[in-house]
């Protein structure tokens, strides 16, 4: 095929040849199908005098020349970004077992309820008589994930994980402090993820690490040998990174509790226990949530999510306001607790988000929710012990919503590794796992395949995982997996490269 | 089953556990201990029907009040109600975007990932700045990583503050700063401008102005420039992203690192979020970027490609000593922007920020001609604009509501004490009509009487 | 790649090796992906009566097994149907440069207006009362239609272009009645789309075919040698499937009018001369216009489209009804023309469909309309000229808003057909051109661009049609284009398989 | 330029002027008679923006009435209010179905196509019969291309048409049959049943019955097989696809073509249209098919592929002697019924048609207990029935729309002089809640007062 000849045509807005439908050229910038004069734009018609910009804002502040943007039909824009999504994967598409991301099925009843305009035009300052039904969005929400969480209270504002933790952080530095208590260090597990580490560090706190037993569970003893009264707390996610539940989390509470210490819990997996052990129950006193991990929110394409931060009654007048409440008669406002450590959004979280994570939760209910979590642990545990004799399995536990497996056994014996796996599985037609995380496990694959991927496709992407496996043991072809992927719009990308030669911007091409 | 979205069938289910050697769902759970064990199951109700879900949700969405023909919005306070033109819900929310996580499988990826370059170029245009991130949280967020990179970078944890930046920005600066104790010094506003006279010569790790400011004004970063040169500081402009359709970007006017809010980039107002938080600063800063940044590279046959870059300064390879904690951000923001921006065009983002300007300094003369309303600042503005009213903000806003008129946001949070508080802060962008203005002010002139 | 060995794998909901980003693998069917007793629906609970099928119909009616539909999940139906989109060409991933058909973009706007609740769930027996919104709707848009065809009324009724055919023919059929005639031919161009002359015979009539000039008009000659009193009528395009416009119109007009018979405008090409001339004034009786084509409501991959019937003021009171009519006191009501032929649709014609035109033309107005023609027009002209010397022109004249081509000379020199030709484009990132029709041009390719392509993409295109008649006469590479199309999902299908062993559903499979 | 989609700059429009050595745009339109030539452009308004075409249209979308939770659906009449979940809404708006065109080219147009042979091999086993098109306009459409087949096949244009036919449709029949020349006999409806009696032993082409009928009765399709046996006819039955899911089939009611309207398999009500014809026949009959067919075949790799099949039948290539003037046809419907019947499936479907005639008994139970309100027939039905009501069935309905239910369709056109001339036919889908039956129930009792 003659592409490069072809490829001498200036940049046109309507060739589709770096759609994989058609081909697979590299799609031009909207920049190079940018020209000069085009437009889409169009404005109401505002009758308003047209004053120019002189009399308007003093000049010399005004721009000396308007900011260069792509100029494009809405036709190209269009054609554009239609291509552009053609060379995206996402769960709509396929499974993404992407451990520790929980990639499930995002229902679509919940994209028409973020674009109703009764709650996507609503603005965020409006006085609460206009925002009668969002506030009380926002209370259920609320009391539903208090109630899964075994909580008291809790704050919808942090927009992701990380800044759920980053609340939970402080909110545990401000009950010391109340307490009139210096605390320095955190304690994280050498399998949490990295989010928690990162955290500690932007709270101020000085970064303890535990170990990891030979079962997969903190190190008891070790942990009790850093626990004193220098300790603000512990963050663990549970089950944990390895997809174990933590066995020993009532002793571990005990300990932590018996220094002064919080217990933090990175609601991440939450997926797993839904129904069936709450973070409360077990002595966690500040939990978040990724809603756009357990709650299905989807994760366009790394966000927006939202980490609403729950905590026991003993933290709840520190929690960040102001709290959306529901008041004696019935209507809902806004209140500040007494003791709040302040603000961590803008306005009053990713609200959309929020709204998505309640129409979810009022589809599932309790016996909805408990499902979920039984049918992602079964999942998770079936593909494990398909992926037996394959991959060595990192634990050899009952999992809850994923499996750890590696390919340190197979990277001995063949030379392939975790990531030519991974490259090789777009191949046969699934995303990856997360790979070389968690770091304490070598060549370690992270499988969460989450319960709304059905048997067959599980009973796929086992084999094809075998495949691989076999490929390269017994029919001596891991060439074959190093070369992956091959069907893909582009070949393996160098990161090497563009980290040494840095382009992250059109204007910095060349 | 009941979960809806579970695809297993009973018999599968019994099939699954038969091939573990389990003999129900519950020994999946073994390994939890019994005394912390949930008895009885969540108080919650049981699952619903999307029907009956969809039907609760259009009971509650008729108790709100979106903007609109029949609540015509003139709040702003860092919320716009900008034209954003089907073409961008339409792009925005393919499910490819929409279903996808962080672009960890570059060669499955790459619509994701070129968007993002996109945009990373069209935010670095319009700051003025070389670098982009590919997003965070919201405006409140970029400035605090915005403060802590200036903090870092300079080794001093020194920050001056004006207090023409979003109080709600101020105070999620200062409740973060508690945990790693920066500094704040906040300096005042007169007349609109902000009172650098307060700050000192002392060595400072960030100068923080707003341009435009919360009231709208076009406050002083050329001074701002010089008392960050003073001090050593890096300095932070919170901007507009539209009004570098019309004014100066907050790189050409001096500004290290440039953070902003991109709601008005073609996000709906969405109740606050999700939004954009924007960040831009110079080369130099770039390994202390927080956030996800999309690089350009080559495929393994040569083919131009895109990949998350400098992932050196994440949390998931650096932990601890990150640039910052953020993973998760708001990607499909960026995306939703740079679709946005790639519509308005070179003319089209100078055609909001004009209209945007026309239409404040139309609605200011109209409110100014009322009996006893007043200019609360001197200074010029953008496209806000706070008025000091013979009567409670509150209540004024409470009364227009009533004649289809969202008036605009009290200032009060941030401004206690200040002859600002109780103002009221009035937006207008490019949407608005000269009718909506006429009516608006002869609403306001009598609910004021 | 062992995808032989991966097909072995049970059809799997999550398996994405369909989607052209992942692989070339054949999608399973619905079907395929169905386990009984797996599903998606749930319904409104309603709290009535649990009656059995026995107490509500009678037993004997009472089916004896449940119609096998596919049981699926949610996350698989949205997995199937998103890779089934993915396998799909369409204008919003490039250009379709399909001739005749007027494939331009489709504003999103037009998506948002024809999906809004205050439109999309109004009943079509609501009363007016219900409906004064809809009915201002479709008076204004057959206003509008009216001023653009210079005719005094329309109906709004017929589903696409071949029922405004039909329509167009039964108006006729009546119209010589009324005068006591009984007339048996319509007369129809050899260069003419396949609907009218099938249209003519579900009218009832018979069809009388007139030959092309060597200017690619009517040959007004042979037109005259075949009018007489027994001629109903003729149906003409114009501009023509050739894309050129009939000079001699006027002649024509007078010649049939002069025998009593009828000129029936079929528009699916007034895309050419929107605002530049209308075809009452041509002397027109009876237009159908294609919304579909000419006012960009999406095929929706072969329809739905609408095809309203404009008539002169002699015909209107024949027009099927009830049509929308204003009336005195400004609302709006139905009325049934007076001596009405009946009526063609279940209810009052593709209403969403309509709304989009509606939502268009204001968009375009007066002067946006004739620019839509000029620049449609002047596209398909540089194209054409842009071919010169690569392809054979059929008729060398100034073309309107599309070209015919031939690739005679290339096929005679090479081998290489107007067939080859398009699966090769397909290869070079375009969908291709109509090909074979008009059937009076051999080897034909109907090239339509459209007013919504960019000069850019006008280049591309010329330069990849160029390229493929070079590389086949410059280059020998004849074979290239035969084997194309080779980057597509599937690669040339066989047409005649198909009906040989006919397989039209999957119950017929083996 | 002023037309809001065309890409090109004057500057562009100039080069390419050049390029074709012309002066001038008018120059392109030489060839238009100048005598005929629009002078002064058209008259329309110019162009609008985008936002303003919108406010337009919002102010007049708020002059409907919608159905939904303040105007409860009880009409039908051939359009009904089923349950449409966001999924269908979703996938079948997909841009890439919405904006193709028929699969010309198979090798890029495998989506579409897979689709249609999906939706053909449903509508197949809905109907009972081995072959379904891949749609037509809509039911009237459907019947009227049934109709013709059957007079082809038969050499007879005798139609013995019962009168339970959708009176719409029956009208369309007729309109056409005007032109072919159809002779047209209609059968009356006694207690909701087809009385054949009239019909004769002579020979004829079609025997056209509905099950359901317009009136929601079960009529008595085994009587129509005979006459069709008796007089050479084919048996065409005008069913009701979700009726499928609890009734018998059309097909093995002896049905040799089903036609219907494909709306309730999740079209939206959309005010009549687009709709979708439902169309199947025996394999006997696959040659006189109407409209467009999907096939399997194979690529010439061998891979499985669809593509449109027994195109000799069509007019683009049989031109006068084609066995349907259709080109353009519904595909977008066929597409979202494949959805909808996808996201049903076996049991869903059950369960529609179950509630519908659950809801359906309720109602007419409830309404037959108001005084005065009488059933128009005695035939069992489905899921609607006629009632006789002391007033005016189209004062009715206006009434009831005052108290937020629409109460059903006034009988009147295609009935006329009949016992069933105005009525009122009312509605129930398994949407519709025991409350809101209540509550219409007790607003009809008080409406007719
Ligand atoms: C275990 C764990 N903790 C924390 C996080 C951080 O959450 P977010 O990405 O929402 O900031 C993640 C996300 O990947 C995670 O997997
Ligand atoms: C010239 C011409 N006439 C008529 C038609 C028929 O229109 P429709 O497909 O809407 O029935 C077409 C459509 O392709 C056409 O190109």
């Amino acid at each position: 095929m003659s592409s490069e000849r072809v490829s001498l045509v200036p940049a046109a807005g309507g060739r589709a040849l770096s759609a994989p439908l058609m081909g697979h050229e590299p799609e031009p910038t909207l920049f190079d199908l940018s020209m000069t004069g085009r437009r889409s734009a169009s404005f109401r018609t505002s009758d308003l005098p047209e004053w120019g910009p002189e009399e308007l804002v003093p000049p010399e502040l005004l721009a000396e020349s308007p900011v260069a943007l792509p100029e494009v039909s809405e036709r190209d824009l269009v054609g554009h970004f239609t291509r552009l999504s053609h060379r995206q994967y996402s769960v709509d598409l396929g499974a993404y077992p992407l451990g520790s991301c929980t990639m499930k099925y995002n229902p679509k009843v919940c994209d028409e309820a973020a674009a109703a305009r009764h709650f996507a035009a609503v603005h965020p300052a409006a006085p609460p008589s206009c925002t009668q039904g969002w506030l009380e969005v926002l209370v259920e929400l609320e009391e539903m994930l208090c109630e899964i969480t075994g909580m008291a209270a809790a704050t919808l504002q942090p927009a992701a994980g990380a800044a759920g933790e980053l609340t939970g952080l402080l909110l545990m530095r401000r009950y010391h402090e109340a307490a009139g208590e210096e605390r320095h260090r955190v304690i994280i597990p050498d399998s949490a993820h990295g989010t928690n580490p990162a955290s500690v560090t932007l709270g101020g706190y000085e970064v303890t690490t535990v170990g990891t037993n030979e079962r997969g569970g903190v190190d008891l003893e070790a942990l009790r040998a850093v626990l004193d009264t220098d300790v603000a707390g512990i963050m663990l996610t549970n089950p944990n990174t390895l997809g174990l539940f933590e066995e020993e989390i009532v002793e571990i509470a005990a300990a932590v509790h018996q220094v002064g210490g919080l217990l933090y819990y990175d609601g991440a997996n939450l997926n797993a226990i839904l129904g069936v052990v709450r973070p409360g129950d077990m002595g966690f006193d500040i939990v978040h949530l990724n809603l756009h991990k357990t709650f299905a929110t989807p994760h366009g394409g790394g966000g927006p999510g939202a980490g609403p931060v729950a905590v026991s009654e003993r933290l709840a007048e520190l929690l960040p306001g102001p709290r959306p409440v529901r008041l004696a008669d019935g209507t809902f406002s806004w209140e500040r607790p007494s003791r709040s450590i302040g603000r961590l959004h803008s306005w009053h979280g990713n609200a959309l988000v929020l709204l998505r994570a309640w129409t979810y939760l009022r589809l599932h209910g309790a016996d909805g929710l408990r499902e979920v979590a039984e049918i992602a642990v079964l999942n998770a545990n079936w593909l494990k012990e398909r992926l037996r004799g394959s991959y060595d399995i990192a634990y050899d536990r009952t999992v809850m919503h994923e499996c750890v497996v590696s390919a340190k056994s197979l990277a001995d014996e063949t030379g392939l590794r975790a990531l030519d796996v991974a490259k090789r599985l777009l191949e046969l037609g699934f995303h990856a796992p997360t790979v070389y995380f968690p770091l304490i496990v070598k060549e370690a694959l992270m499988i969460e395949p989450t319960e709304t991927e059905s048997p067959q496709t599980l009973a796929a992407l086992g084999q094809a995982l075998e495949l691989i496996a076999r490929e390269a043991r017994q029919e001596g072809d891991a060439s074959s997996a190093r070369a992956a992927p091959r069907t893909t719009p582009v070949r393996r990308v160098d990161e090497a490269r563009a980290a040494r030669h840095l382009v992250a911007t059109y204007d910095q091409r060349r | 089953m009941r979960a809806p979205f579970v695809p297993h069938t009973e018999a599968e289910v019994a099939e699954m556990l038969a091939f573990l050697g389990l003999s129900s769902l519950d020994d999946l759970f073994a390994a939890v201990p019994a005394a912390v064990r949930l008895a009885g199951g969540l108080d919650l109700p049981d699952h619903r029907s999307e029907a009956d879900v969809t039907e609760r949700l259009f009971e509650l969405g008729e108790k709100n009040k979106p903007v609109g023909r029949s609540l015509v919005c003139f709040a702003g306070a860092g919320a716009y109600d900008h034209e954003v033109p089907a073409v961008v819900r339409s792009l925005a929310s393919r499910s490819e975007f929409v279903t996808a996580y962080t672009p960890y499988q570059p060669e499955v990826s790459q619509g994701v990932l070129q968007a993002v370059f996109e945009y990373q170029t069209m935010v670095a245009r319009l700051s003025g700045l070389e670098i982009a991130n590919g997003s965070l949280y919201d405006g409140a967020a970029a400035l605090m990583e915005g403060v802590n990179l200036a903090v870092a970078a300079t080794g001093s944890s020194r920050v001056l503050l004006s207090t023409g930046v979003n109080p709600r920005w101020r105070e999620v600066l200062a409740t973060f700063s508690h945990g790693p104790g920066h500094d704040l010094v906040e300096l005042p506003l007169r007349d609109g401008y902000t009172d650098f006279s307060a700050a000192g010569d002392e060595p400072a790790g960030a100068v923080v102005v707003a341009f435009p400011n919360y009231l709208g004004c076009l406050d002083d970063l050329r001074g701002a420039r010089e008392l960050a040169d003073r001090t050593g500081a890096r300095l932070l402009a919170c901007y507009d992203p539209v009004a570098s359709g019309l004014l100066r970007s907050p790189g050409s006017l001096g500004a290290d690192v440039a953070v902003g809010e991109g709601q008005p980039l073609g996000v709906a107002l969405s109740f606050g979020g999700p939004y954009l938080g924007l960040f831009s600063c110079r080369s130099k800063d770039v390994r202390r970027l927080p956030g996800r940044l999309v690089g350009e590279t080559l495929d393994s046959e040569g083919r131009l490609s895109y990949v998350t870059t400098l992932r050196a300064r994440e949390q998931d390879i650096r932990r601890e000593r990150a640039s910052s904690n953020v993973c998760t951000n708001q990607t499909l923001m960026a995306v939703t922007a740079a679709i946005q921006l790639g519509w308005l065009g070179t003319e089209g983002l100078q055609q909001v920020a004009i209209g945007s300007a026309r239409a404040a300094r139309y609605a200011k003369e109209a409110l100014l001609r009322i009996d006893e309303v007043e200019a609360a600042t001197a200074a010029p503005g953008f496209r806000e604009f706070a008025l000091r009213l013979p009567v409670e903000a509150e209540l004024a806003v409470e009364r227009l509501v009533e004649e289809g008129y969202l008036a605009g946001v009290a200032v009060r949070e941030g401004y206690e004490g200040t002859d600002l508080e109780g103002t009221l802060l009035v937006a207008a962008t490019e949407r608005r009509t000269r009718q909506e203005i006429d009516g608006f002010a002869a609403s306001l002139e009598k609910a004021i009487r």
